[in-house]
C-alpha cells in the first residue's frame, strides 16, 4: 500500500477568508507574530498498485476530481508504504 | 503587470490594445473625443469597463424604457442599487435581482456564492436590512455530469452565503432544460425592509466631503469581471483561468451591521457597494448622479497585494467593499463606527465640484475624466431586431396533442421531470428560517416571511417559463409576470412591484435582440394590466454556448403584500371533504410545455394564449376569496398542467388524497398548461360563497381521506394511483438524477 | 428573570432568541457583545445559533478568542443555566463546557428543517416541562450537526443521563448514539443542535419549544422567591 | 519570515464522510486503486521571531485554536525561511 498526502491550496490571488479570521484570532489570542494564515486541504491517499504507475494516476485523480483548478493549487508527496 | 510596462496612449492605439478590454473601435474614438485627448491604460480601461453592457446597458437602455416604472406606492424606481416600494406604517420593501452567471459557469460555488453576496449589498447600501433572499436557477437537464456539478455547486454556493450571512432563502424557481448545458443561469434575488426616513442613496455630493472605502482590501480579483459578464464565456484553457473574486459572507455581515449602524448617523452623504467594475463604477456613478466630481488617492486604497497598478485597483472586483461619503470633519466617527465591526475604514479622497473623476497615484494624476462621461455619456445602441424565421415557422403550426398511451406512467414520468419534481433537494440546503419570521417555507407556491410588529406579510417569488419565451417572446413575457402574480395570489398577497433579470444571448444577433424587445414589450404590459411596476432589475446578454444562445430567459422576481397574516394559503390539502375547484378551462396549449418536451425532445407551436383581461380578473376574484377567508388551499397551474398541480396538493403533510372528473379530450385535461387557471379547495359551507365570488370556478371533485389520486374521464377512470407511490417518484427525483452516471 | 444573549461576530440568529425570550415569553433580555465581560447580573445566558465568525476553521472554534469565554466559564461555574442552541452548542463544546466536537454532516450538506426529538431526561432545569419521551418537532439548521462523542464519553452520558435529547427520527446527520442535546455533569449548561427558540409560535415552526424556557423560568422562580 | 505547515487529520477513530464520499467518487471514475481517502486540513503560517521561540508557540496555537483534540491529530514542520 502506498500513501499519498495532497496538499491543495488555495491559488495566490484567490482570497482566503477563513485565514484571514483565523489570524485575526491568533492575535487577539496573543500571538502577534503571525503574519499571515492560510487554510488548504490535505488528502491523504492510499492506493493499491504499482509504484511506476501511481504518479500519473494521482495527478489525473487531482485534476479530474480532488482540485479545483480554478481557485486551487496543487503539490503532493508520494510517501512510504503504510506499514500494515 | 507593473506600472512600468503598461502600454503608454500611442501603444494602445497602435496596438488596439483597448479591444482585448472588449471596447469597439468607435467606442475608443467617443472616448478620445470625450476626453479630448488619447487616454492611458488606465483611463482606457475605465471607459471599457463603465461603458460594458453590464454598467451601462447601452443596448438593452432603449428597450428598458417601455418598462412601466411608476407607481403610488414606488419610492425609488430603477436606477439605484435597487427599487424601493411603500408598504404601509412607514415601513418599505426594497428588492432587487443580479445575475451571476457567467462565473457560475466558471466556477460554480463561489460564482453562485458572491451573486448572492453582491446582491445583499445592493439592499443594505439602501439603508434596508435584508430580510430574505430568492433565487432563480437553470441548468442543462443533468444528465451530463458537468450540469450536475454545476448545478450543485450552485446550490451549495447560494446556500453557503445566505446560512452564513444568516439570511433565509424562503423562494426561488428552477428549470433543466440542455439549452442551458454548461451556460447555467444563476439569478439571485434581496428583499429588505426600512423605514423612510433611512433611504439611501449613491450619492457623492459637498465639496470637501470625504470619500471612505470600508470592507475588504482590494486584490487582483475579477479583474474586468464586468466586460467578461458581458462576453460569452468559453470555458477553461488552462493557464488562462481568470481569477475568482470569492466571497467572505463573514465579512459581510459584519459590513452589512456597520453600514445598517451608519445609515442612522446624519454624517452620512451617500454609499454605494462596489459591485461590477469595483470602484471605477460606485466612485464615477456616485460623482455623476450627484453632479459633483471625486478625487481619490489610490495609495490609501487597502490592497491585498504588493504592486498593484491605478488600472487593477480600479478595475478590481473583490468582493465586500462599500464606498461612502461622509460629511468633511465627520470621518473618524465613520471610521470608529466600522472598526467597533472589525472593519478596516478608510478615507481615500475627497468631492470636489468640476464633475471629473480624478486619481493619483504615487503621487501623480493617473488618470482624469469626466464622471458623466463613464457614468452618464455610454454609447446608446439601437441595435438590430429580426423576427427569427423558427417563429413564424412555429406561429404556423397546426396545435396538436403529443401522443400518449399510458396516461398514468405518463403522470409519473412528469412527476419525475427535475422541473416539476420536488425541490427539496435544493431548498433543504438554505437556512429557510432564519430570524424567525418564515411563515410559508419554500414548497407552496411563494414564500411568504412577515413584517414584524405588524400583523401584514410579504410574498415573494421568482418565475419564468422560458419555453414560452422562446416560441413567443411576447407571449411568454406576459406569462412570466402573470405566473408570478399568481404565485403570490394562491399564498394570499396583492402583487405590489417587480424586478427582474433579462438573461439572453449575444444582442448583436438580431434574432435574439428581437426576442429581447418583444419580451419586454409582453413583461411591460402585463406589468401595466396586474399593477406591479418594475422597480429594479439586471440584464445579461451573451448566454451561449458555442454561439448558440440559451432560451430567453427574462425572470421575474415580484413582491407582494399580505394585508393581514390569516390570509397566508398554501398549496397542500387541509381537509377531506373540502370541494375542488379548477379556475378556467383547459384548451389545446403543448407548445412549449413539460409533455411535449418530454414526449417529443423538443419543442414546437405555438406557446399558449393568455388574455391578460381575463387573467387580472381572475386573480382579483381568487385574491377576495382568500380575503374573505373562503379558501382552504390554492394553487396555479402551472408545468404539467391540472394532473400535475393535483398530485402536489396531495402531497402535504395532511396524507390527503382527491377524486375528480373532468371533461374533454383526457391528455388536454390533465397536461395542458392553458394559462390563468387555479386549483383550489373549499369547505363545503363556503362552495355557494366561492362560485359567487370566482366567476369561472367549476367544481371538480372532493378531497378525500384516502391515499388515492382519481381522476375520471367522460369515459371512465383516466388515473387511479397512490398518493404513497406518485409523492415517492416526485420527491426523489432530483436527488435520483445526480446518483446517475455519465 | 434576566436573560443575556451572547451576540459574536457574525452570529446571524441572535435576534431569533431575543424575539421568543423578549417578545413571545415576555422576560426580560439584553444582547451582551463579544468583547464585554461581566454577566453576574444575569440569571441565564443564551448562545444563539448563526455562523459566528463565518463557520471559520471549525463551527465555533474562533469564538475561543472573544473576551467574554472567561465570563462566560465563570457564570457557568457559579451553576446558572447556560443553554447554546445550534452554533451556540458548537461553542460550548469548543471551550470546553460540555462534552465532544461536530463533524460534517454524513450526507455532507447543509440541512435544515423540521426534526423530531425525543425527550429522554426531565430531570433537569430546561426540562421540566416536558414528559419523559414526549416528542417534539422543532426546526433545525446545520452543515456541522454531526455530534461526536468517543465511546468512553457516550457510556459516562448514559449512566449519568446527561443526554437530554435524542433525534427520533433517523436524522442525526450522523450524531453519536443519536444525542440531538446534552448536558454538563451540574446540569446547568444545555448543548442542543435543533432549535427551540423556532418553534415558539403557532404561526412559526410550532410550539414545542414553549415548555424549554417556560422550565428555565420556573426553576429560577423556585429558587429565587425570596427576591421575587 | 518563518513559513509553518500545520497539518491536521481527523483522529483514526473518528469516521470521515468526507473522505469516504471522496474514495466512492474516485473508485466510481474508474481509480479502483484507492483504498482509502481521509481529508484534513493544511495551515500554513507564516510567522515573525525567534527560531528558538517558533515550535513552542506553535505548539500552543494548534493546542488553544487550530485544532480540536476530541476529534484531530497534527503534526507541523517549520519551513523555510520565506524568501521574501
Ligand atoms: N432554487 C430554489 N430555491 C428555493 N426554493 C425553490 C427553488 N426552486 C424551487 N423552489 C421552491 O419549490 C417550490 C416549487 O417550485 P416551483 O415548481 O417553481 O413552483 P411554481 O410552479 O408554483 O412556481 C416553491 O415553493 C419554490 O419556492
Ligand atoms: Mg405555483
Amino acid at each position: 500500500m502506498t500513501k499519498v498526502n495532497v496538499h491543495v491550496t488555495l491559488r495566490e490571488s484567490v482570497v482566503d477568508p477563513q485565514g484571514i479570521a483565523t489570524k485575526e484570532a491568533l492575535q487577539t489570542m496573543g500571538y502577534n507574530e503571525v503574519e499571515n494564515v492560510r487554510i488548504g486541504k490535505l488528502i491523504e491517499l492510499e492506493l493499491t498498485g504499482s509504484a511506476s504507475e501511481i504518479d500519473a494516476r494521482v495527478k489525473e485523480m487531482c485534476d479530474k476530481l480532488l482540485v479545483n483548478k480554478v481557485i486551487e493549487d496543487y503539490r503532493y508527496e508520494i510517501g512510504e508504504v503504510a506499514g500494515k | 503587470m507593473s506600472a512600468m510596462h503598461e502600454p503608454n496612449a500611442q501603444q494602445i492605439i497602435d496596438e488596439k490594445l483597448y479591444r482585448q478590454m472588449g471596447m469597439t473601435d468607435e467606442e475608443f474614438d467617443r472616448a478620445v473625443n470625450m476626453l479630448g485627448r488619447h487616454p492611458n491604460y488606465t483611463e482606457t480601461g475605465l471607459f471599457s469597463a463603465m461603458w460594458s453592457e453590464h454598467c451601462s446597458y447601452k443596448s438593452s437602455k432603449p428597450v428598458l424604457r417601455k418598462f412601466p416604472t411608476e407607481g403610488a406606492r414606488v419610492l425609488q424606481g430603477p436606477g439605484e442599487g435597487a427599487g424601493i416600494v411603500d408598504i404601509g406604517d412607514n415601513q418599505a420593501v426594497v428588492f432587487k435581482m443580479e445575475s451571476h452567471n457567467s462565473p457560475s459557469a466558471i466556477e460554480p460555488f463561489i460564482g453562485a456564492a458572491t451573486g448572492a453576496g453582491g446582491v445583499l449589498r445592493d439592499v443594505f447600501s439602501m439603508g434596508a436590512r435584508p430580510v430574505a433572499l430568492v433565487n432563480s436557477l437553470r441548468f442543462g437537464d443533468l444528465t451530463d455530469a458537468r450540469d450536475r456539478y454545476l448545478f450543485e455547486e450552485a446550490v451549495a454556493g447560494i446556500a453557503s452565503y445566505g446560512n452564513t450571512i444568516g439570511i433565509p432563502t424562503v423562494a426561488g424557481e428552477v428549470q433543466f432544460d440542455n439549452c442551458y448545458s454548461k451556460r447555467p443561469l444563476v439569478n439571485a434575488m434581496a428583499v429588505g425592509l426600512l423605514n423612510h426616513e433611512d433611504i439611501q442613496k449613491g450619492i457623492a455630493s459637498g465639496v470637501g466631503n470625504s470619500i471612505i472605502y470600508a470592507g475588504a482590501t482590494t486584490g487582483r480579483d475579477g479583474i474586468h469581471g464586468a466586460t467578461m459578464s458581458s462576453a460569452e464565456v468559453s470555458v477553461e484553457k488552462e493557464g488562462e483561468l481568470p481569477v475568482m473574486q470569492a466571497g467572505d459572507p463573514f465579512l459581510e455581515k459584519l459590513l452589512m451591521e456597520a453600514c445598517l449602524e451608519l445609515v442612522k448617523s446624519d454624517a452620512l452623504i451617500g454609499i454605494q457597494d462596489m459591485g461590477a467594475a469595483g470602484l471605477t463604477s460606485s466612485a464615477a456613478e456616485m460623482a455623476s448622479k450627484a453632479g459633483y466630481g471625486v478625487e481619490m488617492n489610490l495609495n490609501l486604497v487597502p490592497q491585498r497585494e504588493e504592486g498593484m497598478t491605478a488600472y487593477e485597483m480600479m478595475l478590481s472586483e473583490s468582493q465586500e467593499r462599500m464606498l461612502i461619503v461622509v460629511k468633511k470633519g465627520r470621518e473618524q466617527e465613520v471610521i470608529d463606527l466600522f472598526s467597533s465591526y472589525t472593519i478596516n475604514a478608510v478615507v481615500v479622497g475627497r468631492v470636489t465640484d468640476d464633475k471629473m473623476l480624478r486619481l493619483l497615484h504615487k503621487g501623480e494624476v493617473v488618470a482624469e475624466v469626466s464622471a458623466d462621461a463613464l457614468a452618464e455619456d455610454s454609447p446608446v445602441y439601437d441595435k438590430k431586431s429580426e423576427e427569427p424565421a423558427y417563429f413564424k415557422e412555429f406561429q404556423a403550426a397546426e396545435m396538436t396533442e403529443p401522443v400518449v398511451d399510458d396516461l398514468h406512467a405518463t403522470l409519473k414520468e412528469l412527476l419525475q421531470r427535475p422541473t416539476i419534481a420536488s425541490k427539496e433537494w435544493i431548498y433543504n440546503q438554505f437556512d429557510t428560517q432564519a430570524r424567525s419570521n418564515t411563515v410559508i417555507a419554500p414548497g407552496s407556491s411563494a414564500g411568504v416571511i412577515r413584517v414584524s410588529g405588524t400583523t401584514k406579510g410579504l410574498a415573494m417569488t421568482a418565475d419564468c417559463n422560458s419555453r414560452f419565451v422562446y416560441l413567443d417572446p411576447e407571449t411568454g413575457g406576459k406569462i412570466a409576470v402573470a405566473e408570478a402574480a399568481r404565485n403570490l395570489i394562491c399564498s394570499g398577497a396583492e402583487p405590489i412591484a417587480v424586478t427582474d433579470c433579462l438573461n439572453f444571448g449575444s444582442a448583436d444577433k438580431p434574432e435574439v435582440f428581437w426576442q429581447f424587445e418583444k419580451s419586454a414589450e409582453g413583461i411591460s404590459e402585463a406589468c401595466l394590466k396586474l399593477n406591479a411596476p418594475v422597480i429594479s432589475g439586471n440584464v445579461s446578454l451573451s448566454n451561449e454556448v458555442d454561439g448558440v444562445p440559451v432560451y430567453p430567459t427574462p425572470t421575474i422576481g415580484m413582491v407582494g403584500i399580505v394585508h393581514d397574516l390569516s390570509h397566508v394559503t398554501t398549496t397542500e390539502f387541509k381537509n377531506a371533504g373540502d370541494v375542488l375547484y379548477v379556475i378556467g378551462e383547459a384548451s389545446l396549449d403543448f407548445g412549449g410545455s413539460e409533455l411535449q418536451q418530454m414526449t417529443e425532445g423538443k419543442i414546437s407551436g405555438r406557446a399558449p394564449v393568455i388574455d391578460l383581461d381575463v387573467e387580472a380578473v381572475r386573480q382579483k376574484e381568487l385574491l377576495t376569496a382568500i380575503q374573505t377567508g373562503i379558501v382552504q388551499s390554492a394553487t396555479d397551474l402551472s408545468e404539467g398542467g391540472l394532473a400535475v398541480a393535483l398530485c402536489e396538493k396531495a402531497f402535504g403533510a395532511k396524507g390527503l388524497g382527491a377524486g375528480v372528473t373532468v371533461s374533454g379530450s383526457p391528455v388536454t385535461a390533465l397536461f395542458s398548461e392553458t394559462q390563468s387557471r387555479f386549483l383550489v379547495s373549499v369547505k363545503e359551507g363556503d362552495a355557494e360563497a366561492f362560485e359567487k365570488t370566482v366567476t369561472d370556478a367549476i367544481k371538480i371533485g372532493v378531497v378525500t381521506e384516502s391515499d388515492s389520486i382519481v381522476i375520471n374521464g367522460d369515459e371512465g377512470t383516466l388515473i387511479d394511483g397512490t398518493v404513497t407511490e406518485l409523492h415517492a417518484a416526485w420527491k426523489g427525483a432530483i436527488q435520483c438524477l445526480l446518483n446517475s452516471e455519465g | 428573570m434576566k436573560f443575556a444573549i451572547l451576540v459574536f461576530p457574525g452570529a446571524g440568529c441572535d435576534v431569533d432568541l431575543f424575539h421568543a425570550v423578549k417578545n413571545v415569553l415576555g422576560y426580560e433580555a439584553e444582547y451582551v457583545w463579544h468583547t464585554e465581560s461581566g454577566l453576574e447580573r444575569f440569571d441565564a445566558v443564551l448562545i444563539p445559533t448563526g455562523a459566528t465568525y463565518g463557520d471559520y476553521l471549525r463551527p465555533g472554534a474562533l469564538a475561543k478568542s472573544s473576551q467574554i469565554i472567561d465570563s462566560l466559564k465563570a457564570f457557568a461555574n457559579s451553576g446558572k443555566p447556560v443553554l447554546g442552541v445550534g452554533n451556540g452548542f458548537q461553542i460550548l463544546a469548543e471551550i470546553g463546557l460540555l462534552p465532544g466536537a461536530f463533524l460534517r454532516n454524513k450526507g455532507l450538506k447543509f440541512r435544515s428543517g423540521n426534526t423530531k426529538i425525543v425527550v429522554d431526561n426531565t430531570n433537569t432545569q430546561f426540562t421540566a416541562d416536558y414528559q419523559k419521551g414526549q416528542e417534539l418537532t422543532i426546526p433545525f439548521a446545520h452543515e456541522f450537526g454531526n455530534y461526536y462523542v468517543d465511546e468512553d464519553t457516550v457510556a459516562e452520558l448514559k449512566q449519568t443521563d446527561r443526554i437530554v435529547f435524542t433525534y427520533a427520527d433517523g436524522n442525526s446527520d450522523g450524531s453519536t448514539a443519536s444525542i440531538a442535546g446534552v448536558v454538563n455533569e451540574q446540569g446547568n449548561v444545555l448543548g442542543m443542535m435543533p432549535l427551540p427558540e423556532r418553534a415558539v409560535e403557532e404561526i412559526i415552526g410550532g410550539t414545542d419549544g414553549l415548555p424549554l424556557f417556560n422550565s428555565i423560568l420556573k426553576n429560577w422562580s423556585e429558587n429565587n422567591v425570596c427576591h421575587a
